[in-house]
């Protein structure tokens, strides 16, 4: 993991909740909320959280604008560029569209390396098939103009995942990591399916579910 | 120390919430200076439109009114009517004033509604996300074009000036854009101009500014200046399409 | 000459002059189209604002803006016209803006009919634009009441800074009646409107008129804020009418013309023996549900009379809480019922009961 | 007058229905009457059937609708089978008969054929065929004085329409004339 990251996959993938998790685990000092696909589950509906933890959040200038069905990044989101002393997560919309913010960044990335993390869960249909994963791969570095670095694997059913999908889902990356020639950097699981006696790629964060509502 | 540069009292101290690169910021900058540079600030009230614009009755230093998506130029003509000798002008994006809002423009216009409208053409929706507005252009991709903008399926980009031009109650209209320092230059021109023509009492004055949206453009903020000029000009040429010319008592 | 002959819709436009109206905003569209007829020759002549929008959207945002600016303003329309103007009504509410809306019903649903009709009950009451919100809705039953209730509207719309709705049906837009245009109204305080959009040089500070409210918490408080108003239109603006309600056998809820009906179907009844009583609401938002509480106990039922299938009833099922046995007799659709219907509603009254 | 007295008007559109409604209602405003007019309005007042409704009572009036009127003036023969029906006992109907050539009886109510065409004619102008109905209706209900209905008229016609005054005044004169004729044959 580089000292920048940025999140990306399909809508629904996870990513934000994996941005969350991650800042708080790898102790990043901001996470920047990207997403303008989404008005709703943005991390930055998490700043009090991440404040806990010494993690800044940041999105745009616009007053009350976390709920603001407006697509606005403020001029802050470079700062972590600028800014050696930062480590940063961020969390792009869902998909190729939401990847095309990577376009304002272009220049940054030249002299900083930059990792671009894909996050895949084969239980969205979208993403349930190796030939889909790699077509997304594809359109996402062709918008963003940032190579994709390493996989993410976020194999889940929400509350109802068992260790068996799990496993599927680890051999599941394991052909697309072939497949793509792309290293899968993390396995996340739910905190309460921990241990497994199995070994997954790349390294395993356990995870918590911090959008977790009552109605889910 | 002496000041070199400051913000214009035209516009209030909130800070502007627009993306890196776009230009609605110097438009609002312009406006803000043409009506302080006027005197009009006291007398002047806004309307702000439904689009990255909804919040510039955050921005403009005069009262503000928000008006529904597209109805900015009734709203205006609302106020104008029973305040006549106010300074009225509308702040209204490709969608809001070209798509949703085209009736209550076109019949202002008719109407020769002494006001103002500021309209900022960017060629695509961006509060919503991205998609395609009346004004993107031909092959242009955008949410809701993924495949480009099709002539057969979507027709062809709106030209709203053009329209505009025929109609009488048209005091002044002008396409221009702020991409460079001297297209900003003339770009303050135009709207002090029209501005200037409705203390004058002389009917619609409107002025097109062709703007940028790189984020949704998904163009580095500098290339989207450059993709402005090679993309959006040669199908919307920069243009004096109406001037009642010189005032005479 | 005390009194003056005049059509309803003529009578409503001089009315609303002599509110105070400062500007007319509309669409034409039968069967209130007197309404703007009268007022584009009268405002023009008196230097007020008579604007022919071009369309009803327009009409009901141009209202918006001249009621930001701290004007009189009214628009009227029909129904396929009202339900155009939702949008706007929403905004104008979000925004606390005063203002005058006519409604002349007429029958629906779609394109409809232009004969007189109360199916637009829903769409005053309840209204087709988005929120929690409410319009004050006051529905006459005679060119007098209209013009008073007309003549006031622009002093509780401004007082309670929300629009006030004043309801008709076709008929009483186009039906002349004997009026007397000098009767005095209530006499209200009004707050000056330092909340106007009229320029910076007119008050303190910036004026903003907006309905936007991005952060949830703070849109509750807005809402919740107008709750609190609304509740201060439900103590103060109820109006109802009650008659013959003590020896009443039966009790029949109407407004507007149907009232008029019921009413002259009360003195039949009254012939063939049979006591009747009469809830008359004027205000139809609030709903007068304490005239309710007037209702003997030991009455056979209630009758809800409406030129609608069914939408009055809801509020009057509301209104009795299980408490009397409910009938219901209605027609639409541009038909206005004999004042016979109305009687034979009433002796066979345990047909219509709504079950 | 006690009570109220309903007044069914009706005819072809252009025949003048409306107009003679409507100074019967003024004329009930200006003798400090309630008057009441509704029209039945919209496709019909163009050509086809037009009616309308007028009620003069001293109480304040209810239903602006009524069933069954004490009066009828029909100014065709459409309107006259329409209408015949809807009469009270005791009441009359006038009935244009330039346009209808039957004999109308109706049980308990008198029925009185009016040539308003013929008159009309007469004085030179069928446009005034409604207010010879209006004279004949003023004679047989002495409902409102002829110096009401002179000062109504003037009101109606308004400035622009003066000179008509004359020519309506003469006209109501006429159905007056019409109806007093009938009584004397009756006698």
């Amino acid at each position: 993991m580089n000292r920048i990251t940025f999140l990306t996959g399909y809508y629904g993938s996870g990513k934000t909740e994996i941005a969350i998790n991650l800042a708080i685990i790898k102790r990043a000092n901001v996470v920047v909320d990207l997403d303008v696909i989404n008005p709703y589950f943005r991390s930055r509906e998490q700043v009090a959280l991440l404040k806990s933890h010494q993690v800044e959040v940041l999105s745009n200038q616009l007053k009350d604008g976390m709920y603001a069905d407006l697509p606005f990044i403020g001029g802050e989101v470079y700062r972590p560029f600028l800014d050696e002393s930062i480590t940063a997560i961020y969390d792009l919309g869902g998909n190729d569209l939401g990847a095309k913010l990577l376009q304002q960044f272009g220049d940054y990335c030249v002299n900083t390396p930059v990792d671009l993390f894909l996050v895949v869960n084969p239980f969205r249909m979208e993403t349930s098939s190796v030939e889909q994963v790699i077509k997304l791969i594809t359109k996402i570095e062709a918008t963003g103009q940032i190579e994709i670095t390493g996989l993410i694997n976020n194999t889940n059913l929400l509350k109802e995942t068992t260790v068996e999908n799990l496993i599927e889902g680890d051999t599941f990356l394991r052909q697309a990591s072939k497949e793509t020639n792309k290293a899968i950097v993390y396995t996340i699981i739910e905190k309460s399916l921990l241990p497994i006696d199995y070994t997954f790629a790349g390294e395993v964060i356990p995870f918590t579910r911090y959008f977790q509502t009552s109605w889910n | 120390m002496a000041v070199k540069y400051q913000k214009s009292a035209g516009l209030t101290d909130n800070a502007l919430t627009y993306c890196p690169g776009c230009t609605h910021g110097i438009v609002h900058k312009l406006v803000g200076e043409c009506l302080v540079e006027l005197g009009l600030l006291p007398d002047t009230i806004g309307i702000a439109s439904v689009g990255c614009s909804v919040f510039s009755y955050d921005f403009f230093n005069c009262d503000m009114q928000q008006a529904p998506h597209g109805r900015a130029c009734a709203v205006a003509t609302g106020i104008k009517r029973v305040l006549p000798d106010n300074i009225i002008f509308t702040y209204q994006g490709d969608g809001d004033l070209a798509s949703i809002g085209i009736a209550e423009t076109i019949h202002a216009a008719n109407r020769g509604e002494n006001i103002t409208v500021i309209f900022v053409n960017n060629a695509i929706y961006g509060m919503t996300g991205g998609q395609m507005a009346p004004t993107s252009l031909i092959g242009q991709k955008t949410t809701t074009s993924p495949f480009g903008r099709v002539l057969q399926q979507h027709g062809s980009p709106i030209k709203v000036s053009e329209m505009f031009a025929t109609i009488d109650g048209v005091a002044y209209l002008e396409r221009v854009t702020v991409t460079t320092p001297k297209h900003i230059r003339n770009a303050k021109k135009a709207i002090k101009k029209a501005f200037q023509y409705q203390q004058e009492k002389r009917g619609f004055t409107m002025v097109e500014i062709l703007s940028t949206c790189p984020v949704n453009w998904g163009i580095k903020p500098v290339d989207s200046l450059k993709w402005l000029e090679e993309h959006m000009i040669p199908v919307f040429p920069l243009k004096l399409f109406k001037d009642t010319g010189e005032f005479h008592e | 000459m005390p009194k003056v002959l005049m059509k309803g819709n003529e009578a409503i436009g001089l009315a609303a002059v002599l509110g105070g109206c400062d500007a007319f905003y509309g669409y034409p569209i039968t069967p209130q189209n007197e309404i703007p007829e009268y007022l584009s020759k009268y405002m023009i002549e008196h230097n007020k604002v008579f604007v022919q929008a071009e369309s009803e959207v327009a009409a009901i945002n141009m209202v918006y803006g001249a009621a930001g600016a701290g004007k009189r303003v009214m628009t009227s329309s029909s129904s396929p016209g009202i339900a155009l103007k939702q949008e706007g009504i929403s905004y104008i509410t979000g925004a606390e803006l005063p203002c005058l809306i006519v409604s002349v019903m007429r029958g629906g649903p779609g394109l409809g009919g232009i004969q007189p009709s109360q199916a637009d009950y829903y769409q005053a009451t309840r209204g087709g634009g988005n929120g929690d919100y409410h319009v004050i809705v006051f529905a006459p039953e005679t060119i007098q009441e209209t013009i008073d209730i007309i003549k006031e509207s622009f002093d509780i719309a401004d007082y309670y800074r929300n629009p006030v709705m004043v309801l008709v049906d076709g008929l009483l837009g186009q039906m002349m009646e004997s009026v007397d245009l000098n009767k005095p109204i209530k006499k209200r305080f009004l707050p000056p409107k330092d909340w106007a959009t009229n320029g910076m040089k007119n008050h303190s500070g910036r004026n903003v008129v907006s309905s936007l409210n991005i952060d949830p918490q703070k849109l509750e408080n807005h809402n919740l804020k107008l709750q609190a108003k609304y509740q201060n239109v439900i103590k103060n603006e109820t109006r109802f009418e009650c008659i013959n309600m003590e020896k009443a056998e039966y009790v029949i809820v109407a407004y507007g013309t149907m009232s008029r009906i019921v009413r002259s179907a009360l003195e039949v009844l009254k012939e063939k023996g049979i006591n009747v009583g009469l809830i008359r609401p004027i205000s139809l938002w609030p709903f007068p549900k304490e005239a309710f509480k007037q209702i003997p106990s030991n009455i056979k039922g209630i009758l809800c009379t409406e030129m609608s299938l069914g939408q009055m009833l809801d509020d009057v099922l509301i209104a009795n809480n299980g408490k009397h046995p409910v009938g219901f007799f209605g027609r639409t659709g541009g038909m206005i019922p004999e004042v016979e219907e109305v009687v034979r509603a009433i002796e066979r009254f345990q047909e219509t009961v709504v079950k | 007058m006690n009570d109220a007295v309903n007044i069914r008007i009706a005819g072809f559109g252009g025949q003048g229905v409306m107009m003679a409604g409507q100074i019967l209602a003024y004329a009930a405003t200006s003798e400090d009457l309630n008057g009441l007019w509704s029209p039945s309005y919209g496709p019909e007042t163009r050509g086809g059937t037009a009616n309308c409704a007028v009620i003069v009572s001293k109480k304040p009036i209810n239903s602006p609708v009524f069933l069954k009127s004490h009066h009828l003036l029909a100014f065709n023969y459409p309107s006259l089978i329409k209408f015949m029906d809807r009469v009270k006992q005791g009441g009359f109907i006038l009935y244009n008969n330039s346009l209808v050539s039957e004999t109308v009886l109706v049980e308990g109510v008198e029925v009185i054929g009016v040539p308003i065409n013929d008159i009309a004619l007469e004085l030179g102008s069928i446009q005034v065929i409604n207010m010879v109905m209006l004279g004949a209706y003023l004679e047989k209900s002495k409902i409102f004085e002829d110096s009401t209905i002179h000062k109504v008229l003037a009101y109606v016609l308004g400035e622009r329409k003066a000179h008509m005054v004359e020519l309506n005044v003469k006209a109501i004169e006429a159905g007056r004339d019409f109806i007093r004729k009938q009584g004397l044959i009756h006698a």
